[in-house]
């Protein structure tokens, strides 16, 4: 199951589609919204992607995870939209036969779905917006280059 | 010929737009389209700023020859630093 | 959440209790009852459990994560009882601000849970049970002090 | 002086029974008290297997004194060999 939805998720259908009578092991994680990020108050956010490369990008991943670890049992459900404080923006769940490969594997997807996946996010303020991960603000002039639309990741505040 | 330029997240509110398209030479290049892109929106990122690209939903290097008909995506950053590498791990063969 | 239950676990509310708006990540692991162990078919599970002394154990446990990660939303529920194929028997969620920590932390209860806590597992197959760790009926001899009663997971064939 | 003694698990199977009342004499210690139930169960462990103990819930060294209507319980191997050990890392102080 590998999908981007602008629906609210239910992680059980998610996890439930990874369980199989040979794995004794699953791991789900949820990417949530939080209240606060650099140490303001998230009105709400807005996830934007470009769907069709998205969906290949996971796809990638999940083969990745087969090919290091040879689990099949990956299941990613990315929402899109407005969402609000507490919301899942990201449900992750892969199960194996034992439990250290599932851990591995499911901390893998998340960190390379922030790497690779063409999906953004955008942080509502009371005074403002920003597309985490682009300082576009910050002043140019020495060691700027770094910082200066640095990409970090995009979901930094929901589960970095 | 023509393509299609797709505008995300920041570089579609510094373009101010979510797509475009441009007219090439035949043999143009990914890398020369978005010097052009980025001389019409000059305000897309700054210019020491690396602009990541993908053709037809795939990431593409600078030196690739464009066809009539594709869609190029401007990706602002996602994470990490510039175009996104390759898996961080060698694969097996099982 | 701490509890040792002989119903089937629901994964969703053991889940929800950790949630709260400043964790952005929840991480949730499953221990399964595989169909498989030691190469043969199992036909069901038996775990018992020295209940309020595995209660004690769990919640140091969950202690320990607060010492270690500063983390305090732990939940661990252990089903005991007959359990069949695919039966939950373990439900550890683990709630975090950044992902790195629910990842690690849940991983470390899960480790834990299998080295401190009087909970033991019976396999029961077509043609004999045995309590999993538990290898009472190798031969005596040469190496057999390594073997013999070594103490394995309680959990080994659910998610070790 | 009296203690329940109770068996868990293979150690409940090889006793036969989930619970015994031991007699002891004042100042006796948790190793005596598994010796002697040892004794009186010659097959619950292999004789170089050591038994772990807890008394009163809480995993206990050999040399605990026990108290009259003490609970000890025989804890089957649950992992990795043994009494389990602290926690695997050393406590911040946050």
């Amino acid at each position: 199951m590998i999908e981007i939805t602008r629906q609210a998720i239910d992680p059980q259908p998610v996890t439930a589609s990874v369980r199989r009578d040979s794995n004794g092991a699953v791991v789900t994680f949820l990417g949530v919204t939080r209240r606060h990020s650099m140490g303001k108050a998230v009105l709400y956010l807005e996830y934007e992607a470009y769907e069709p490369m998205a969906l290949k990008e996971l796809a990638k991943i999940g083969r990745e995870v087969g090919s290091r670890w040879g689990l099949q049992d990956v299941a990613i459900v990315h929402r899109v939209g407005r969402l609000e404080i507490e919301d899942v923006s990201l449900v992750v769940a892969v199960a194996s036969p034992h439990r250290r490969e599932a851990f591995e594997a499911c901390q893998y997807v998340v960190d390379r779905i922030k790497e690779t996946v063409p999906i953004w996010k955008k942080e509502v303020f009371e005074d403002g917006a920003v597309w985490v991960g682009c300082q576009s603000h910050e002043p140019s002039g020495a060691g700027a280059r770094s910082a200066e639309d640095r990409p970090v990741p995009a979901s930094q505040a929901s589960g970095d | 010929m023509k393509v299609t330029v797709r505008f995300f997240a920041l570089y579609r509110e510094r373009a101010g737009t979510a797509r475009g398209c441009f007219t090439l030479s035949p043999g143009a290049t990914l890398g020369q389209l978005v010097e052009t892109v980025r001389g019409r929106y000059p305000d897309l990122a700054p210019p020491h700023v690396e602009v990541v690209a993908a053709v037809n939903t795939e990431y593409a290097e600078a030196g690739v020859v464009l066809q009539d008909g594709d869609e190029v995506a401007l990706i602002p950053p996602v994470s990490g630093g510039g175009r996104p590498g390759p898996p961080a791990f060698a694969g097996r063969d099982h």
